[in-house]
Formats: structure tokens, sequence, C-alpha cells
């Protein structure tokens, strides 16, 4: 079927001139070929014998479709071979995006895409993919995420993007600040204003922030830095203490099957990905909080709202002064070696300043780890608007009744600090048992 | 490996993990974790460049005899 | 070494003293156009050139908007240096075929064979009470087109100096001049040369707020900052000089610094060059913005004949101290 | 080994042209025609794209014309341009390439059949809207006069630009100007689909462009002959200071406007009527006549071009495509963006 015109796709046979044994000629009129916009004659380009008509009159086929089959005379003409019949430039588009094969299972998710999901709340169960393969695509999460409302806070309040943007570098809740500008929005003077010299800012707000506050604290000096980001753990902490009725519960874990079980694995590992025992107790701690609910979630607006998923933040000491706590999320779900290079990565990116304002602010439960300062334990401020934070001090070799008989054995000083408000010592004392268990069986850590 | 060389690749980790930290203050039998204020990620980053500097394979095992400079030495140049 | 020694002028004699300058440096160079010899010029700025350089190289054109601005183009492609007057913007239009689908286009369609280094100067913007036709702002439909180049020199440095380096230029570039610029009077470096013809400059620092114009709404635009003083609103003007290419650096860090754009621009808000800016501020600094970028533009209607009609369709310092009191709030 | 090129033929002899430049006018038109027809086959099987507007019928004009050109004029063209550029020396390979839109094209690719460059043989392109050609034409010849340059600008268009506002104001201008102008139009009868006594009061097309005060001579575009001697004399004139000229070259196109239109707007008669007059077939006619040609030379000539024909066919499908990171090359000048 010839190309005749710049638009045309497929034609039709209105007329064979010719019949299988005619003689042809080149530029014998042999067709009239029927196009969307006129009846036009379709010549012949070689000389030879008409074989056999393929396309019937009123078919409609695609332009380059083989219509009738020619043979030439056997005189060796110095002619070329035929064009290829049947294969125009345009046929050869990429292949069509393949949908995944019925039947075989969707593809893993990946970490971006899971990050990406929790950053905008989104449940990953039964969502359809819509990437090769099946495979969820940020799209898909983002539609997702589009098409309900977020969790957590209410509605997302109406504040210019430099208001949200100052919210977070001063730790401010705009859900907190009321605004003056057109439609009760909040501007930045509306932020600043929130923040009388002294008093504590309100927490944080709890829906992550999308403004990357860090890269507002690497721009500006050193100096400058690390004096905000004092006043702005000042503010918080003064907060949680005023706000939040802690109570304590301390537990004396056996560390012996944990220790042995990661150094018999770390002799098969190579040395980057060999485990440190703060990977182990991160995992449990992970782990307990996904079995005790109660001690995994925000309070906010006078209720516990328990989190979905488990964000484990981990606090992290600066050097020369300073502390962040980014958050590892679905630490609960994430492989030990997923976990144990996500940590190490976080240490390195926190003490060069290159965090991103979504990992800094969604922790659903914190955890810190004096062990290294050779302290026994720590009893920590809990993180406003979470409502728990468990401790660990040094592992030490310990004289331990075991089976009555005295042995000494390394162990760790557990303790959790938990909101009052939202739980009760039974719920803290539950957590703690359940995270010493976990330590026994090593194996389920992984 | 000689002793030197042995010093040198200490110093060279000691910087790429603790840019801050002041190896050459340090007495040769004082411990290096305190001493440079390194924790466990940082002492295992610490192993990690010497593995790849000297090609010496480093269990936990030999952990005790990088505890100070002058037997890290002993321990990387003994071979 | 400039002598320091200045000079009184007017912007159409700083804009003449260009067209001297060059037609003396470079012998390819030569002024085209309706009445530009013999009647010297529709706005007298060629007054004079036809007995300096002769009707060779001064030539008046029959009302042929099409050949002679082709004719400029064949001659530029060929190795002359033309400037074409157009009389305004509003008999451009006959020629804007040639501009689009000629000038800006040969170089790409010839796969680099065929510079066009042409300058093409043409009058502006309305304010004259010469009613619908004559009065058109169209400016933002030449920044459309990717092959050309679109300057707005709004000062008496500009009109003195940004005729060279459009010359120099081996691709077509076009000059709008505002109606209302040539009688401006001010004083000059004697010795003044060429200006830079990419950057958009700040022609007053302030912090609240970026009034970002260009061309015949400069001064409106200062004496707007001006009374904004009085309101305690420290505003920054932009004069952006070049409309294609757009100075973006510029524009985004005066956003940076005072959060607030206010965009005043004479051709009517839909589809205008204020739209352009406005888009790539929300683009670009989108997280600096405490209020949502404002415009001030030509009402949307034909440009009506009495006074009274025709300034209150214009933008005017007072609805550009209003949309700055807004953003500011 | 005949020149392979559609080279320009050598400065012609200064007496009455002999038969071996008859040769090369008749092997130059073959090449225009033989040329056009491969391109409706590759169109036809979609290795060439877009608007393809064919010269078959109308070979005589432009070989004839080109015959009064130097190699220091000027050509301005228009979309049906292939004969044009091919006579005027165009490499038949980078003119097949550009048809193929690969980088060893006469524009790298980037024209294709309607825009046809080579500024070194000074050939300024091919034109897609009807008139937009002659400002550009009287702008080159604007130019060579303000540098006292003795040479001609030919500006080739149909009878459809007449009815362009821009044809009238070149003319005036050329002729105000005294503008070494060759206005070439190729009155084929018809503007795509409306023939020219249903678009023009006055059909006379010489008439017309005589009332701008410039020499004006109809001319029969099938004879290769007349063409040459009437464009020779024009051209001399121009190059020699009288002002602009223009040839009406009544001429006809034997198939449709474009690739493909159904010609509702002629009768088959009409067509079959003027192919008698096949500008090819009668000049064959008058050289067997004159005993200046033979079956086995014509022969040799159609292999030589089949051969060339086929090498181009083959160079342009090997060559190149442009990268697509080269998109936004040549916008603005490299120096100055």
């Amino acid at each position: 079927m010839p190309a005749l015109g710049a638009d045309m796709d497929e034609g039709t046979v209105l007329e064979w001139l010719v019949k299988p044994g005619d003689e042809i000629r080149k530029g014998d009129v042999i067709a009239v070929i029927d196009t969307a916009k006129a009846a036009i004659d379709a010549e012949s380009f070689i000389t030879g014998t008409i074989e056999q008509l393929i396309i019937g009159v009123g078919e409609t086929v695609p332009v380059g479709t083989v219509l009738a089959m020619i043979s030439e005379p056997a005189a060796p003409k110095a002619a070329p071979p035929p064009p290829p019949a049947g294969e125009p430039q345009r046929q050869a588009a990429t292949p069509e995006h393949v949908p995944a094969a019925p039947g075989r299972p969707a593809p893993p998710i990946s970490p971006l895409i899971r990050k990406r999901a929790h950053e905008l709340g989104v449940n990953l169960a039964g969502l359809r993919g819509s990437g090769r393969g099946g495979a969820l695509t940020r799209a898909d999460v983002e539609r997702a995420a589009a098409r309900r409302e977020p969790a957590g806070a209410g509605a997302r309040s109406k504040a210019t993007p430099r208001a949200r943007r100052v919210a977070a570098e001063l730790g401010v809740s705009l859900a907190d600040v009321t605004g003056t500008g057109p439609g009760g929005s909040v501007r930045e003077a509306d932020v600043r204003r929130a923040v009388p010299a002294g008093e504590a800012a309100p927490a944080r707000e709890p829906v992550p922030a999308r403004e990357p506050a860090p890269e507002a604290l690497a721009a500006r000096s050193p100096a400058e830095r690390t004096r905000s980001m004092r006043q702005a753990i000042a503010r918080l902490m003064a907060r949680s203490k005023r706000e939040i009725p802690h109570y304590y519960v301390s537990s004396t874990v056996d560390m012996t099957s944990a220790l042995s079980w990661m150094h018999e694995r770390n002799r098969e590992l190579a040395v980057s990905e060999r485990l440190v025992p703060a990977a182990l107790l991160l995992k449990a701690a992970a782990l307990a909080a996904r079995r005790v609910p109660g001690v995994n979630g925000y309070w906010v607006d006078d209720q516990f709202r328990p989190a979905e998923a488990v964000h484990l933040g981990l606090a992290i000491s600066l050097r020369g002064g300073g502390l962040l706590t980014p958050a590892i999320h679905d630490a609960a779900e994430l492989p030990l070696a997923e976990l144990m290079s996500g940590m190490r990565d976080l240490v390195i990116r926190a003490r060069a300043g290159r965090l991103r304002g979504s990992e800094l602010t969604d922790a659903t439960i914190t955890m810190t780890n004096l062990g290294e300062q050779g302290v026994e334990s720590v009893f920590g401020v809990i993180y406003p608007p979470q409502v728990a934070l468990v401790g660990f001090g040094k592992i030490t070799e310990r004289p331990v009744a075991v089976g009555g008989l005295i042995g000494v054995r390394p162990v760790v000083v557990t303790t959790l600090a938990a909101d009052h408000r939202a739980s009760d010592g039974y719920t803290g004392a539950r957590y703690l048992t359940a995270l010493s268990d976990l330590l026994q069986k090593p194996g389920e850590l992984l | 490996m000689t002793p030197d060389q042995a010093r040198h690749a200490i110093e060279e980790a000691v910087a790429r993990v603790a840019p801050d930290a002041d190896l050459a203050g340090l007495a040769p039998d004082a411990d290096l974790r305190d001493g440079l204020e390194l924790d466990s990620l940082d002492f295992l980053r610490f192993i990690e460049i010497l593995t790849e500097r000297t090609g010496r394979q480093i269990t936990e095992d030999d952990y005790p005899h990088l505890a100070t400079l002058a037997s890290a030495i002993k321990f990387l140049a003994g071979g | 070494m400039s002598t320091g020694e200045q000079v009184k002028t007017s912007y159409r004699e700083a804009m003449r003293a260009a067209i001297r300058e060059a037609m003396q440096r470079d012998d390819r160079v030569f002024l085209m156009g309706e009445d530009v010899g013999r009647y010297g010029g529709c706005f007298a700025v060629s007054l004079g050139l036809l007995e300096e350089f002769g009707p060779e190289r001064i030539r008046d054109t029959p009302l042929s908007e099409s050949a002679f601005v082709g004719a400029g183009i064949g001659a530029a492609m060929a190795g002359m240096r033309p400037i074409v007057e157009i009389m305004t913007v509003n008999f451009s239009l006959l020629a804007l075929d040639q501009i689009l689908n000629n000038a800006a286009t040969l170089l790409h369609m010839s796969g680099g064979q065929c510079n066009v280094p042409l300058v093409i100067r043409m009058t502006t913007g309305a304010g004259r009470q010469v009613a619908a036709q004559h009065s058109h702002s169209l400016e933002g439909w030449y920044t459309h087109i990717p092959g050309i180049k679109v300057l707005a020199p709004a000062t008496l440095e500009d009109a003195r100096g940004m005729l060279w380096p459009a010359l120099q230029d081996p691709d077509p570039v076009l000059i709008f001049e505002h109606g209302s610029l040539y009688n401006m009077q001010g004083v000059l470096a004697a010795d003044a040369g060429p200006a830079d013809i990419r950057s958009a400059k700040i022609r007053r620092a302030g912090g609240d707020v970026s009034l970002i114009t260009y061309g015949g709404t400069l001064l409106k635009t200062l004496s707007a900052a001006e009374q904004l003083r009085a309101d305690g609103i420290d505003a920054e003007v932009i004069d952006l000089r070049s409309l294609r290419p757009l100075d973006d650096a510029t524009i985004m860090a005066s956003v940076a610094r005072t959060h607030r754009a206010v965009i005043i621009d004479e051709g009517w808000r839909s589809g205008s060059l204020a739209a352009e800016v406005s888009a790539r501020i929300t683009e670009q600094a989108f997280y600096e913005l405490d209020a949502p970028v404002a415009r001030v533009c030509s009402a949307e209607v034909p440009m009506p004949y009495p006074r009274h009609l025709e300034e209150a369709a214009l933008p005017q310092p007072e609805r550009i101290v209003a949309a700055a009191r807004e953003v500011v709030g | 080994m005949s020149r392979v090129t559609g080279e320009a033929a050598p400065e012609a002899a200064a007496d009455a042209p002999g038969a071996g430049h008859r040769r090369e006018l008749l092997r130059q038109m073959l090449l225009i025609r033989r040329f056009e027809e491969k391109c409706v086959e590759l169109y036809s099987a979609a290795e060439i794209r877009g608007f393809v507007h064919l010269y078959i019928g109308e070979e005589a004009v432009a070989v004839g014309v080109n015959q009064a050109l130097t190699a220091d004029d000027s050509i301005v063209s228009t979309y049906r341009e292939h004969g044009h550029a091919l006579v005027r020396g165009i490499p038949l390979d980078a003119v097949m390439a550009e048809m193929y839109g690969k980088t060893t094209g006469c524009s790298r690719g980037r024209g294709g059949s309607m825009h046809l460059f080579d500024v070194r043989r000074r050939f300024y392109g091919g034109n897609a809207i009807v008139g937009g050609g002659l400002p550009l034409a009287i702008g080159v010849a604007l130019a060579d006069r303000m540098r006292g340059e003795e040479r001609v600008t030919a500006c080739f268009f149909g009878d459809g630009a007449v009815a362009e506002g821009e044809f009238h104001e070149c003319m005036n201008l050329a002729a105000l100007w005294d503008l070494p102008v060759l206005f070439c139009c190729e009155n084929n009868l018809y503007a795509m689909g409306t023939a020219v006594e249903r678009a023009q009061a006055q059909t006379d097309l010489a008439l017309r462009a005589g009332s701008y005060g410039m020499p004006a001579w109809p001319v029969d575009g099938m004879d290769v002959t007349a063409v040459e001697h009437a464009a020779r004399r024009a051209a001399e004139a121009v190059r020699a200071g009288g002002g602009p000229h223009f040839l009406e070259l009544r001429t006809y196109r034997f198939r449709a406007h474009s690739m493909y239109d159904p010609e509702l707007y002629r009768d088959k008669a009409e067509v079959e009527q003027w192919r008698h007059r096949d500008p090819i077939e009668m000049f064959t006619r008058s050289m067997r006549e004159a005993g200046e040609l033979d079956d086995t030379e014509l022969a040799a000539m159609e292999d030589a071009l089949a051969r060339q024909l086929e090498a181009s066919v083959a160079a342009a499908r090997a060559a190149p495509a442009e990268p697509v990171e080269d998109l936004t090359t040549f916008v603005y000048s490299p120096e100055s963006s």
C-alpha cells in the first residue's frame, strides 16, 4: 500500500486495473486507492508480470502492506532489489510498553517508592503498579495520595511557601499559627510572631513538612547553624518537659546470644557489610514497637494517634556539638543489612549537614544509644509529638545468675521514657519485655 | 609492610573517618577509640579503610590488636 | 579614558548618534524604512542622516513592509548589516511572516549556513491618544520566537549603547523604542559607548518587593516606588532591558531577597511577556514567595481614543502602588 | 565518463551552442526527470515524507535559465525546487540525503524537499511560503548593487505568487531601485488547485510585470533552447545594469501539485495534450533528427543516471541521522547565544 500523502496511515483498494498474468511496465497505473481524502491512481515501480493480487477490492490496510506480487523478468537487469516491502520507516516505532504477563508476581517495591509512599502517608498494600511489569511508580503513589485525605494532622493549612520554609527552620507548627494573610493564609511574619523570644515554639507539625529545612541550615555559616540548631533543640526539649508527663521503666538485657550470633555472621561478611551491636538494638527496638503499638505514634489534638509504620528516629550527635534525629523509615520491615547501611548513611549525611527536611521530621518513636559514651543507662526526653523514647546504655560484662549459677555475661540496660497521657507503665513494661525477647532470638532480627 | 607504611595507612584512615581528630597528639599506647572519640560506626569505617589500603583481612578477633597506635602498627607491619 | 564630560541630550538624539556612529564605523551598515530619509524619520530619529550619508545608505522605502523587511533579511544574508526601521510595531504585522519564517528560521533550516545579522527597530506602545490600531504593545509576540533577540532600551545610555552590539550580533535583533521616550531629556557621557545587551539592571535597590518592568513603563514604575517609600515599603525596580533572552538570574536573585514580585507590562495580560516572567518566578523561586506574583498590564480592550479612557486602560503608578501594597500586605 | 554531478555546464561556447552543449542540456533535463520519478517511488514506500512538489514537465525552465547564470550569481527558489538545485550544481547525493533528512543532506537534513540550501553555491534555499522568497531576492540584489558587484539574482516563483501582495511590493521596489533581479515566473497554469484564469483578472503575466516599468517577456517554457536564449538575453541586460527583468516561462507540470492530490481541478485530456510537448521528448527528437544523438548514447546517459541515483539512495539510507542532542544548535549562532 503506497504512502499517498503526508497524513495517510491506511488505504482502501477501490479497483484493480490488472489481473494475475498481466504484463505491466514501470509507471503503469495498476490500481485505484481510496485515501481519506480522495481516490488516487497507484502505479507500479517495476516492469514485470502480475503473479497474485493479495488484498482484494474494498479491503482497508495500513500503508506498507503488500497488495500484490509482481515477478520481474529473468533478464539480469541491474535493477536494485525492490525496496523492502511492507517495512516503511514509520512502523519501526519502539515496542509499546509491555504489560506484565498475568500470574507473574509483582516486582518488589523499591526503597525509593516506599520512602515516597511514607512521605505522603500512602498505604502500599493493594496498590496496583502502572510501571513495567506491574511495578509501582512514583506517579502511582502520588496519585494514591492525592485521592484521599492525608493521615495525621487536619486539612493542610493555607500558608505561603516562604512561611512553610521559615516554620520548618524555626520548628514552628503551622497548625498553631493564625494567618493574617488573604483568606486567613499564614505568612512569614505570622510564623515569626508565633515564636516570642524565649518561649518554646510549639512542636513540629506531625505531617512531614515538605520544605528542605536543612538546606536552610546548611546555607548559613557554621556558627550561625549551631546557634539556631541549639535554639531549636532548646525550644523542643522545654516544650516536651512542660507538656509531656514522662514515666520511665528500665530492664537489663542479656546480650550473649545476640553478640555471638553477630560475630558468627560477621565472619562470613565483607568488612563493608559487617554489623555492629547498635544495628541489632535498633532492629529489636523497631520490631518491639510494632508488637507494642501503644508506644509508636503521636499525641495530637488531645488524643493518641498510632502510626501505621515504625519510623525509628536515631539520635545522632554531631562532632563539635549539636544533635539531629533523622528517621529510618519502615525500620520494622527493613532487612537487617539494609537497616545497617541505612544507619551508616544517615550518620554520615547528618554529620555532613546533608539531610532532607522530610527525614528530620517524621520519626514515630526515637532511640538514643549512649553506650559508646560509656554510660550505663540513659533516661531521655521524648521528642514531641512522639510518645516514647527508648534508650540504651553501654554493653558491659556483668555477673549474672543463670539457672542458679553465677556467670559473667555481656548485658545492656534498656530504658523507656513514655508519655503517660498516651500509655501506662503496663504498656512500657510490655515494650521492654518484647525488646528483650527479640534480642534473645537474634535470628528473627534478620 | 614496613612500620612506616603501616603508620601512614593508619594516619590516612583516621584522617578520613575523623577529619578533625588529632592523631599526632595521641600517645602511641593511648586507646585509639577513646582518644579520637570513634564510635562503633566510625571504628568500622576505620577498619574498612585499613583493609582497602593494606589488603590485610581484619576480623573482629583482630580488633584488640588495633586498640592503640603502637599495637596497630605492630599488627599491620607484623604481617 | 572617558573625559567625564557630560552632554545634555534626548532619547531620540541618543539613538540618532548610535546610528551615525555605526554607519561611520562600518560601511556594511545602512538604514532602510518608510520616511527615514527626506522626511527625517516619523519620530525624527534619522533627521539629517540623509544629508550626511546620502540616498544609497539612507533609503526611503515605499509602503511595502514585507518587501523592505524581507529585502533587509536578504541583504543581511548576503553580507550587509542593515538597520530596518518599521515605523511602528502596529505595521510590523505585515512583515511578521518575513521576520518569523525567514529571519528567525533561516539559520536552523539551512543547517547553519545562513546567518542574518540584521537589526529591526520599531516604535511601540500607547499614550498619545492615537487609538486602537496605532497603540499596540506587541513585544511579547516577538519574544515568543526562537532565533531572534529582543531588546527594550528604556534609558538614554541604552538608546545610545544597544545598537552597535546588536549590529555585531550574527543573528537578527529587534529593538523596541516606546513612543513616549523619544522626548525624554537627560545627560549622557560625551563618549558614551556600547552597552551590554544580555542582562537586566536594578534601577532602584529595595528589600520589600521586586517591581519588574521594561521600556515605556520603567518611569511609571520608578515613580510608584517613590510613592511606596512614603508607606514604608522599600521597592526594588528591575529594568529587564533584554526581553529575549530573559535575564533569569537577576530576577530570581531579587525575588529571593524581597519574597514578593509585581510585573508591569503594557501588553495585554493574557499570553503576555509578564505571564512568562511570572511563570519563571513560580518555577525557579517558588519557595521564596510570600505572596502570589502580581501583574499590572493594560486592560484587555482595544485602546480607546479619549484620554481619560486610555489612561484608565494603561498601567499607571497608582495601580502599581496598589498591587505592591497588596503583595506586601 | 560524463560529469557525474549536475554541475552547471561550463561557460557555453560564445558562438551558437554545439551538439556537445545540447547533449549536456538533455542530460540535465533527464537528471531532473529521473530524480523526481525516484522521489515518487521512495515517497510511496514512505522512505521520504512530508510535502514533495515535483518538477516533471518543467525541466526545460530550470536547465535553460541556469545556462544564463554564472557561479557568482545568486538563486532564490520556491518549494518546487529540486530542478533548480540539481542544475545549480548541488551534488545529487546531498539533495537525496536531504530528502531522507540525513546530516549529509545539503541542509544537514533540517530543511527537507522545500528548503534545500547551498550558500557556497549562492543557492539561498527554497521557501515554503508562496511569494516568501521574492523579498529575499531583492535584498540579495540590493546588497550586490550597493557593493558595486555585477551579479544577477535569479528569483523563481509560480503563477500563484502573482496573487500575493509581496509580489507587487517587490516588483515595484526592484524597478524603483534598479535592482539586478531576474524574476522567473514559472507559469504552469495552476496554483495548486486553482487555474490561473480563476485567480487572475489579467492572465498575461508578462503584460502585468511590464506595468512596473521593467522588460518582461513570455517564453515557451517547454522548449529548452528558447528558454536558454531568452534567459541569456535578460541576464546579460540585468548584469549590465539594465535593472530588473521578468520572464513568464509558460510551462506545465505533468503530475499533481504535491504528493498526491486527486487532480480534480483539471481533466486528464488536458494533461495528455500537454504531454505531446514533453520538453525532453521534443528535444530528444530534434537532436535525433539533427543526427546528434543515437540510441546507444541515450541508453548510456540513462544508465549512468540510473546508477548515480541508486548510489545516492543507498548513501542516503546509510547516512547518519542528526543526534537529538543537536536539536537546539543553529537557533542562535554559537558566539552570540
